[in-house]
């Protein structure tokens, strides 16, 4: 789960780490608020987003006067924000007021689950601003990387190296060196995926702060983190995911036109593949997880038709703890309560198949069934191109 | 001979009395397991489908002589019981639960290492489909019936995706050793590595079939170690062509977020390494059947 | 450092764990007050001292009414409570008071610095309010030990085994794991060398209370536990240790009469050794430590002297990051500073030894000097048979 | 040879640029160790007695090609720079700071299984008098002048009473292969079965002095080792037997608090196990002096 930027800085100010003095505001009027209440002659108006890159987007403005905060705020509000890590944009809800800093120096601050480690690593490289991708491929030694060793966490000496690393003066070490260890605190305590502070800026003082903040968190671990998990911004998320995710089904929006239900992320992976290969383009991925019963098949047919885009929906399901008659069941409910406006093809396998394809075949309703999973895709892109034709034609 | 387990193993059920416990329970005594006992804290005593229940993996243990694990027991709990079953002389376990916390993995991976390498419990999952020798024994949610008894071995992150391929494997007359699911998350009990180092000992098993996705380094890592130490054929297929980058697809694990991490690049890391990689998930029989001919093997069981 | 009873209970009830309503209080008066605060038909009225043990030693008196207490507690306020840990008794400045529980069955938990394993244990037992050193020897396999793995803490499945060992129902497992995580945690946190809870009461009502509760800390950590280091009770110290340790000198009262002064913990003990063998009694072991200047061998001589039992004074010094010529030179401070009526045998060694014999040689005072352990001990020994003698005679 | 330190170890000073530090520096320096450089986080470029500083241990490896280090870094921070020296290449660190929290150094031991056994670097101490190999390097804050050399080895907890030890066998004419405080802490670095397993493969040692006191398991281990394995004489002392339970004597570590921990009862499992006890601390060195005639041995270096 993402988090605002606002939201970042105040989790991170809990831990002790230095941030500009800022305030969230809902409405223009209360980003003027926010800036008289801040103090100085200048501010920056972020626009909140779940994404990065919103400075080149547009989406972050100095201002001199209130009248200039109320101004760019005005800008802001309601705007659709197309940045380069979301290509559709995402819509800016609420922007963040903040005083401006007197940046000496940018740093690049992360923390993240390593994989490969097993643990968690902290990441740092004296070249802030930057993102980290951009840093791991032009220059590589520029980032430096620790691992955290699980029965001790984040050791003084490991901060301590890492600030030398990052060339922070004598004077700096034990301030930057409490600083990662307090965002290492706020990584463990928080169950966070990620954390990241781009540009960490030493100030003209020679104090270090937190000038931007990302942070993600582990959806897994949300059941023990409710503070976390209070700060979701359903605005900022897929209508399409957030739809499906209420409904205990795992969803992720597309931009082709076949619709796909499947179970188990691997063969969903691998029936998008296929989709492809076959020349079509999918327009979900939609996992209806295990055991689903017909009731759950009924909610993914829901939620894959509230798509407009779905020409064609195909139903690939390999059951295992699943039971082919359920979802046939499913199936012919759908049909039954639903406008199923487009073509259906199915395949089933595994367990109950038999039940499931009689179950089928017995409804004498509209559906392609397929044996194998290449022959599903194929029937599923032919059909979508039926469909096409018959719209644009 | 299987790796992992076989009609030897001495099965606990870990969250027995659950719904979802008590039905694999069902299903794996169905298929001949040898499921000796349940473990549900505070329901000692009972039984459960004639199968004894302990408070303690640590009693079920001393009472059954149980070896092996698999554990149905709930999210926020289940890497406690990962823990209690590796300090109980459990030596394979099975995590099925699907939706734990990373740094609980993180934890459990290093509480493994408290113990000497020869005592020390193997665990494959969480969040996977378990593993079954076939015609031998069944230690996960997998239907057992589509796997044939053979000379391949599988190992794969997803249940369903592997079903795909024992079935595509039955449809051509070739067979199973074993069929181990490593799961899907980030942080896995066993890497493909792990695994692939046991198939390369087995006698029983001519050729193994990968089924790797998108996200994490643990396919080229058992890529580097097919390249440098397999001596068997390797066949693989890697799930996530069609996935965006930046998008969790399905498993925790399912997310490019370093290079090297896309399907596309872990095909050809796979392919530098000496592995056939199936060019779809509709011909992962087809290119096994291709690979054991190409080495004058049958797949059949001696 | 130990705390009472009172504070240990304070502390536990911080982290969660159930403990019986209480006060304390420093007379009779506020004793009474406390009871009919508390409310209920009958309290215990427990002596505060840093033993165990008090029980038996008339330190715990059981009252049915405010009247009763307040007679309790003013029989116990000032009195000297001996016990079988404290034969020299310690003084009861503050009282407990505390409502009664009914008692179903009575249980013992502790949670130790495992020496061994280098790590935390965890100790239970089903037959609680015995000594462990009791239950120890009596029936060794009614301990249960459980050894935490630092990585990971006191684990869930740890605290869940250690309840079923205990006999503890179904019904009460999650509870009691709680309780038990919920003490490692306060021992974990608080940086303690033991926690007791001894006995841990089941109550009528099937319920888990800390009836008795006894908490001790690593003196090493005390700079980082400031919370703790305010429990310190100075009422309860030797007055001779706490002078010392004031001054920066390890102490120990002994109950003898040859005072020492001595450099490290070891040659010390070996000296008393050799004392106790020559066929005398130390009566302390004070250690001046490394680097010792004149000044701290002249508060050393001022605190062993501040002991009237003291017959003789034994100086020990094998200097290594000391030097013989500042201690010489603080003893021939002493003598012109302080009043010393005792015989003083000087035995040096090491580091710049010529020197100071050569300072002890110059200052023409009474000092008897020796040249090994052995011999040091033997001539201290012959000086306080004779000052015996003399005293006696 | 000799155990821990030669004339060949390449010195580090942790916290060199204190007081005690920077006087313990002098006199290492002037006993002929080779010290190679310090590290205090802050001050790296400076130089103390001709030494230069680094800010980090890595650095101070990597410029000086280091292999030991000393530890006078204050006790809130002394756990730390341990760990450090072990991240860092050291094999061998030797903590002199008293008054480390004894949950630290727990946490210290654990952080050491980190690294594989071929990797991991030995520590001893704290509360220590550190080691010396007479004649050849001191890593330690002992008067060097009382060490004679020669082929006796001492593994002590605490440092006075090994001066007392080294003093009395000089004063036989008798000499020391290495000197080994182990420390009066309550868990330490090393322990006597650690030390006494390398005397027993070093060639130059003939005989063994083992100054323990009250407190702690660790001389009823090294019993065992010696009765299991030693194949050398030990001779021992056992501080403490004046001190009255449940008090502790000076070290956080001299204190009854188990059954097998008074001077007594040490003294019953350390004769049991062969070891000769000196009878009272003024005859350690006769008592090495009576071994060593009763094996046939001179105690003279060859």
């Amino acid at each position: 789960m993402d988090i605002h930027e606002y939201q970042a800085k105040e989790l991170l100010a809990g831990y002790g780490i230095p941030v500009p003095r800022g305030g969230v505001a809902y409405s223009p009027e209360q980003a003027a608020y926010r800036c008289t209440a801040i103090g100085g002659s200048a501010w920056v108006v972020k626009a909140q987003i779940h994404s990065g890159g919103r400075g080149e987007a547009g989406g972050v403005k100095i201002c001199h006067s209130d009248h200039e905060v109320e101004d760019a705020a005005n800008g802001l509000f309601g705007k659709r924000l197309v940045t380069r890590q979301v290509p559709a944009g995402k819509c800016v809800y609420r922007v963040f007021v903040e005083e401006t800093v007197d940046i000496k120096q940018e740093l690049y601050f992360a923390i993240v689950l390593d994989r490969a480690a097993e643990t968690i690593s902290v990441i740092g490289s004296a070249q802030g601003g930057m993102e980290i991708e951009e840093l791991a491929e032009s220059d590589p030694d520029a980032l430096v990387r620790v691992t955290v060793e699980p029965a001790v966490g984040f050791l003084e000496f490991q901060a301590r190296e890492l600030a030398f690393a990052l060339g922070l003066a004598p004077s700096q070490i034990a301030k930057s060196s409490q600083l990662f260890r307090a965002a290492y605190r706020a990584f463990r305590d928080l169950d966070a995926a990620l954390l990241e502070i781009n540009p960490l800026a030493v100030t003209a003082e020679g104090d270090l702060v937190a000038l931007d903040a990302k942070m993600s968190f582990d959806d897994n671990a949300l059941f023990r983190r409710p503070d976390v998990a209070e700060l979701r911004d359903r605005s900022q998320e897929d209508p399409r995911e957030s739809h499906a995710a209420d409904r205990g089904l795992a969803y992720v929006g597309l931009d082709g036109d076949i619709g796909c239900m499947i179970n188990g992320a691997g063969l969903a992976m691998a029936t998008l593949d296929m989709i492809k290969i076959s020349g079509g383009e999918p327009a979900n991925f939609l996992d209806i997880g295990g055991g689903a019963s017909p009731e759950r098949v009924l909610k993914a047919f829901r939620a894959v038709l509230r798509d407009e885009k779905v020409k064609v929906l195909l139903v690939n399901i390999f059951a295992g703890i699943n039971r082919c008659d359920w979802v046939a069941q499913g199936i012919v409910d759908a049909f039954d309560q639903l406008d199923v406006a487009v073509p259906v093809v199915v395949r089933l396998a595994g367990t109950h198949v038999d039940e499931g394809q009689r179950i089928i075949r017995d409804s004498r309703l509209p559906i392609v069934t397929a044996d194998t999973l290449a022959e599903a895709a194929e029937q599923a892109v032919a059909s979508a191109a039926v469909a096409r034709r018959t719209t644009t034609g | 001979m299987a790796i992992l387990l076989t009609e030897e193993s001495r099965v606990l059920v870990q969250g027995i009395t659950g719904r979802i416990g008590q039905f694999h329970t069902e299903e794996m005594l169905a298929y001949g397991t040898q499921v000796v006992g349940g473990v549900t804290p505070g329901k000692g005593g009972e039984t459960v489908l004639g199968v004894p229940v302990f408070d303690t993996v640590k009693d079920a243990v001393a009472q059954t002589g149980a070896n092996a694990s698999i554990v149905f027991v709930p999210p926020p709990f289940a890497a406690d019981a990962i823990m209690e079953a590796a300090d109980s002389g459990i030596r394979y376990c099975v995590c099925i639960t699907d939706g734990i916390p990373t740094q609980d993995m993180m934890r459990v991976k290093r509480y493994l290492l408290r113990y000497p390498a020869a005592d020390r419990m193997r665990l494959t999952g969480p969040n996977c489909a378990g593993t079954i020798s076939p015609g031998r024994a069944m230690l996960g949610i997998m239907p057992g019936h589509i796997y044939q008894p053979g000379r391949i071995g599988i190992i794969g992150r997803s249940g369903t995706l592997g079903y795909e391929a024992a079935a595509q494997l039955k449809a051509l007359g070739l067979g199973v050793s074993t069929s181990v699911g490593i799961g899907g998350d980030p942080v896995n009990g066993s890497s493909f590595r792990d695994i692939l180092e046991l198939f390369a000992q087995d006698s029983a098993t001519d050729v193994v079939v990968m089924i790797g996705e998108i996200g994490g380094p643990q396919e080229a890592e058992g890529a580097r170690f097919v390249a440098e130490h397999m001596g068997k054929p390797v066949v693989a297929y890697i799930a996530g062509l069609a996935a965006p980058k930046g998008r969790k697809m399905g498993h925790a694990g399912a997310i490019v977020s370093a290079a090297g991490e896309s399907a596309q690049e872990k095909v050809e890391i796979l392919t530098a390494a000496g592995i056939t990689v199936a060019e779809n998930p509709s011909v992962m029989g087809a290119t096994v059947a291709q690979v054991l001919t190409s080495h004058g093997l049958t797949g059949a069981v001696a």
